[in-house]
């Protein structure tokens, strides 16, 4: 698998680790931003190979685990309106609202299905013309241009039963409302590549400035992760902040153009909830007012939501880095993956599952 | 987040108006929007994340980083086999 | 008065209500398109049960349902995946697979000639595998009850003397081979439902084992478990075995065979080929000295021919499966949760 | 590492998808549901298949899906159901039922209080029947592609040493003997349908009768034919009798014990109670010199204290089945077509 | 069984046989209206018991037999419309129309149930307000009240979602047409014992006088069945004409007038097609214009309904009484009841099959 | 046409303001509309067609006619005996 394998390759993989080690003089507290990211570190194992004054620490960079329990639970009462074909993304069904999960809702009757992309949900939309399908539009900036994609293509097509449930997050404002958090640890970062493949890099550049940080958008196989950990060290051992491409064949300083032109015309940028850490201002993506036609948040009236959060569940803390997932006492005992008390729990990235999954001390 | 993996395009088509094309991962074809690389030629490698295109990877850039690696690979190996023979 | 009517006029090509409900149009339907797909003469009897002689000894009995969307996908379909499948689950007991029953559920509406191709497909993996269909039912519910055919078939084999293979006799030191690509079947399976555009060439591993088996057997007899990876995957049959004999597993990732645009497909879709079900694929444990013996007869086996030593039996971490990477690194492989859902994050 | 965790919070009173992935629900499912009603050691291995020791002879082996709506009917429900069916195809072909196999598919959403009940009624029944449930199999389905829960049994007996019976036996002369009332189990059933608004006290005659039979073939081991009159009832059954053994059928309309409510549903449905399925009714054909043996047996045991003589076979109009009426006058018992429903005309 | 048990007697109906032995000095031909009676008749032998110089042949009175295939082809293609319930007794499933039965309507999708009463498919109406709940009405003038009911109190009830299809027939036109056919063989009737129940007898006055016919009304059951036939023959013998009730335990001079009240508030007279036969004047119910709303003929177009007889099918002149079923061609060859080329082979009341049934010589 | 069966009311009730009733055929019972049988009594039989009672029965006519048919009945039985005696 060209552009796979090599940055896979054992050699490299060592010798990035030699570098790391003779980089490290010190212990260094770094988050990986993205969710994919962690899932990659913990599939190698490469938190085990780093040396151990490397601490790695997951950011909020997953759309299942950030995306408010108000919108799922909206997500669920709009899935269950007859006439309602609710389509979402795999990674969301699993979710757990406050009484229920996709599953749950498919279950008591609902026509839920999954979609590997937001055409797939538009090409349902135009196959089934007496149904309402409603599309739940979450991810970050890298899903954002797919997912406005699909409800201009809905505007151009007249598609009048399609509309789309915005949940949608934005990075820079979730690393500054990290950083600029009272009890904050973390010292650098590996931005999210595949977010800066869309967002170009300029919007770090102010971040690594104002809060002195060094800044590494990185890839997402072991050689680019591990490269890009060398690249942060490097920069924390030399006192240097800044911005640091470590992933040049896929981000380009100015992103994708196109993609962002079409994220600006279907959406606006507006405070948003993210779970377990609450409002960060302008954080998120709403529909704009001329596509209101297609906001499923405006079409469907589900009169109030009461979301209940887990009281035991400590997410906010484990998504800004502050809590290592096991160091939660709920871990492993009330909340599985089975029993997820927070979302973090339930993604196949959430920081808490990926733990749980790879991570559980054997024999334990 | 943003599960995307790269791939080569062997086809292009347009569908309800729309830029599409076949990506070749591994030998697996899935379909994707291009919408996004518009200027994307058959045979070009891109980066696929929830059937959209969103970057031409940039060959260059690739080959001039893995080719620092493996000569950095090789001189160790040299290195090693030099401290061997000693 | 033997009844000689022509087909009903009204729906001939599509099964009815009435096909199930015991009267003419079961009979029909027995006659038309069951006995000359499943022919032989126990079944002919059309008595509410076959007679057979099976010589005395061990009797190995099974039984499994089979629900697949679609119900023709790359590679098969869901007549002869329901003899594969029940087939193997003899087969890798130690048993001689010898004869099947085949309960057929069928959605009012369901085209006959769609049945024709399921049933005979059904008919020929039987007849390749050696096994004979001899009892069967049919029901028939509303359109809207099932999902166009639901198979339960269950199998009866000889056990063979001497053969003691089971989940709970892994023993550390146990060299673990799987006897060939990993995830072929649900792949397929999954790139062949609508919506989700993906295509490959690689096709459902579904085939019955139990010749290969029996080679196996032949030149080492003395394997100690064997296990068809289905549902749940290498990673729930490895857990199981890891489970039931209370020893650990670990497995070295990169000796797992999964085909590269299975691979590619997995990547995509975010899915581990480790979960992902098999049905054409055995995991056997042998102690070391018989691995190479078990390894070169999977190999001459056209099923067979990309067997690999997966992983060992160990004495550490009792009942968990330890992936080690190629980094050196390990992770814990967990019994799978559930359904394995193409993720986009 | 074993796994300890909490049932699902999400939905853990209703089936999930996840219950039949093989994974952790699956498992958790066999341990709280199916285990603790069927508990046999077979059962206990969780191997692919069972291990049975049979004794040489000859095997009975027989199937069937059972699928009914709605679940839960006056008189019983579909896992005792399920039971029942598959040891009265057993015991009518002169076996002694002794295994089963179990293959549920479950609707997703289904109650798992419903599907606990139903398990432990299969359970409680197989117990009664002296059959243990040694393999079984759980598949999931999502919801809306199946009606609740669908399950195949599939039987193992062992065949008496110098028992023939067989459809094909039938001989001029053979006294045709009803173990009791028609039709209980189809009127039941249709009455307890929502939106047809009768009530009956009568409930599904739903049994499993191989006690009952296991005595008459003590009494007169020269039995020809027997088999249970289910789906197409009786009419069925006969029609079946008579064009398997090329002989005729003649039936007395006034020896046809029908219990009178079930009478009363049948005139004001519109519905003949020969067409009508029962789960715990024997038909026997015996040599005239064995009838009042065989009744005699028959009417010791509770299912079959309503047994009477209700024709005999001849040899004219080979394969054909014919009433007597009280007036003398005569018409042919046919096949039924399928489905019987109520008619207002 | 009260009432009925005792009209079973077997005595009785060797006591009434031989007064019908001893009245009849000649041939005589008798119809059945009812197909009920027939089936009654066919069900307990009766005609083989009779005296071979009675014949009995049998007459239109099954709904399912005589309904036109224009109308079984429209609710065929009402039923398959997206959204709608289509609710039909059980005896109208397996009728075929042109192309197909309601069975087949149904394994492509259609959502069809048969109802034992005309207000279980009311019940399903208020039950799926989101559905078009549209009964079959079809019947003689003993379900005629029931169907009215239905569609007045849907009416009272405001119930939007619930319509009829009418294709309601009367007796009195029919037996004209039959009596009036230059063919006819028919010299007395055995009339519709229910019909009579809610008609009384006024209406077959005028036609027992206008052609010269004894008419009586008889029951079911052989007793009641061969109490009729006597009492026909008696007054064949005699040269009789006149109307003489046989079922005085249930029919009235007067019939039923609430019922008859029902029935003209609702529905009014119209030339009706019978199948096999044809127009006959003044021979069917039609919704009246007042319960328009109610009405699925007015309410649903399905565009224009071209039906496809078979040519082979002789059921008119079986309908009439001029041809014995076994006398058709197609009778037992190509028409069967498992591929019925007419009405009469599908019903367990039509004639065709009812000869099919029961009376096949076996062996043959 | 027109299946109705004789059944004996035993109960009364009120349904959507539908006078309705339980019918009991041999045990089986069954609901009726009672519309077009307003002065029924529970006790009495009615005929139900299609889940409606169309007719109270007229239980002294069909005791009359019985009567009629018995008592020949019992001539015939007596000139029978009569005959055998002879
Ligand atoms: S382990 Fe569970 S409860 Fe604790 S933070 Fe993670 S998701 Fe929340
Ligand atoms: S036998 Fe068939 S073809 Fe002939 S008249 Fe009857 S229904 Fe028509
Ligand atoms: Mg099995
Ligand atoms: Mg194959
Ligand atoms: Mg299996
Ligand atoms: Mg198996
Ligand atoms: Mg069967
Ligand atoms: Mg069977
Ligand atoms: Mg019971
Ligand atoms: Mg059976
Ligand atoms: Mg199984
Ligand atoms: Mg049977």
């Amino acid at each position: 698998m060209k552009y796979i394998d090599e940055y896979r390759n054992p050699d490299l993989v060592r010798l990035l680790l030699e570098q790391i080690d003779n980089a490290v003089s010190r212990p260094w507290t770094i988050m990986e931003i993205c969710g994919g990211q962690t899932h990659a570190i913990v599939r190698h194992g490469l938190d085990q190979l780093l040396p151990s004054s490397i601490r790695l620490v997951h950011g909020p960079g997953c759309p299942v685990c950030v995306t408010p329990l108000e919108m799922i639970d909206r997500a669920h009462a709009i899935a269950a309106m007859p006439g309602v074909i609710f389509t979402t993304f795999g990674d969301m069904l699993r979710v757990p609202g406050s009484h229920q999960d996709f599953f749950s809702v498919r279950s008591r009757g609902a026509d839920v299905r999954f979609v590997f992309s937001p055409l797939e949900a538009l090409q349902i939309a135009r196959d089934n013309p007496r149904h309402e399908v409603v599309f739940l539009a979450v991810g970050f900036e890298t899903t954002a241009p797919g997912n406005a994609m699909a409800i201009k293509q809905a505007a151009t097509e007249g598609l009048g039963n399609f509309s789309a449930l915005s949940s949608q997050v934005l990075v820079p404002p979730a690393m500054r409302a990290i950083l600029s958090s009272p009890d904050n640890l973390v010292q650098g970062f590996l931005a999210a590549g595949h977010v800066c493949t869309i967002t170009g890099l300029c919007d770090y550049f102010p971040v690594a400035e104002t809060y002195g940080v060094p800044i590494v958008p990185a890839g997402f196989e072991p050689v680019d992760l591990l490269n890009a950990v060398l690249k942060v060290v490097e920069m924390l051992e030399a006192g240097e902040t800044g911005v640091v491409n470590a992933y040049e064949r896929v981000v380009s300083r100015d992103g994708n153009a196109g993609a962002l032109r079409v994220m600006d015309d279907v959406f606006e940028i507006a405070d948003r909830t993210w779970r377990g850490i609450g409002v960060i201002a302008r954080s998120g993506l709403r529909i704009r007012e001329k596509y209101a036609a297609f906001d499923a948040e405006r079409k469907f009236d589900v009169g109030h939501i009461e979301p209940k959060e887990s009281s035991l569940c400590m997410s906010g803390d484990v998504l800004r880095g502050i809590l290592q997932p096991e160091a939660c006492p709920a871990f492993g005992k009330q909340c599985t993956p089975l029993s997820p008390l927070g979302a973090p729990m339930v993604s196949g990235e959430g920081a808490c599952a990926a733990y749980y999954r790879y991570q559980r001390a054997w024999g334990a | 987040m943003c599960l995307a993996i790269p791939g080569k395009l062997i086809a292009i088509s347009q569908e309800h108006g729309l830029k599409m094309g076949s990506v070749d991962i591994s030998g697996s074809v899935t379909r994707a929007c291009l919408e996004y690389v518009p200027d994307i030629q058959v045979g070009q490698y891109t980066i696929v994340h929830a059937g959209f295109a969103l970057k031409i990877i940039d060959e260059a850039e690739a080959a001039e980083s893995m080719q620092v690696w493996n000569e950095l690979l090789r001189a160790e190996a040299e290195e090693r086999s030099a401290r061997e023979r000693r | 008065m033997q009844f000689e009517c022509p087909l009903p006029q009204a729906d001939h090509d599509r099964v009815q209500i009435a096909h199930g409900a015991g009267g003419r149009l079961s009979r029909e339907l027995m006659a038309t398109v069951f006995m000359p797909a499943l022919n032989n003469p126990m079944l002919a009897e059309l008595d509410d049960q076959a007679r057979l002689i099976l010589p005395p000894g061990r009797v190995a009995f099974t039984t499994d349902t089979y629900v697949i969307t679609p119900l023709f996908f790359p590679g098969g379909n869901i007549g002869e995946l329901a003899v594969h499948g029940t087939v193997n689950d003899l087969a890798v007991g130690g048993a001689v697979p010898r004869f099947l029953s085949a309960g057929f559920v069928l959605e009012e509406g369901f085209p006959l000639a769609d049945l024709q191709l399921i049933v005979s497909s059904l008919g020929q993996a039987a007849a390749k595998a050696g096994v004979s269909v001899v009892t069967g039912d049919t029901k028939v519910v509303q359109k809207g009850q099932c999902d166009g055919v639901f198979i339960n078939t269950s199998g009866i084999g000889e056990i063979r003397e001497g053969i003691d293979v089971s989940c709970r006799h892994l023993q550390p030191g146990d060299r673990l081979i799987l006897s060939g690509t990993l995830a072929d079947h649900g792949i397929a399976v999954l790139c062949a439902r609508e919506g989700l555009s993906m295509q490959m060439s690689v096709e459902s591993d579904s085939a019955s084992l139990n010749a290969m088996i029996s080679a196996v057997l032949e030149v080492f007899p003395g394997i100690h478990a064997m296990r068809d990876p289905t549902r749940g995957g290498a990673a729930a049959t490895l857990n199981e075995l890891a489970s039931a004999s209370g020893v650990g597993i670990v497995l070295e990732e990169e000796a797992i065979p999964v085909h590269p645009e299975v691979r590619g497909a997995c990547e995509l879709l975010g899915i581990d080929p480790l979960t992902v079900a098999n049905e054409g694929k055995v995991i056997i444990a042998v102690p070391s000295n018989g691995a190479d013996a078990v390894l070169d007869a999977l190999r001459r086996d056209v099923h067979g021919k990309n067997a690999a030593v997966i992983g060992e039996a160990v004495g550490d971490h009792p009942g968990v499966v330890v992936m080690r990477t190629a980094y050196g690194s390990r992770r814990v492989v967990e019994m799978p949760l559930g359904e394995q859902l193409p993720r986009i994050c």
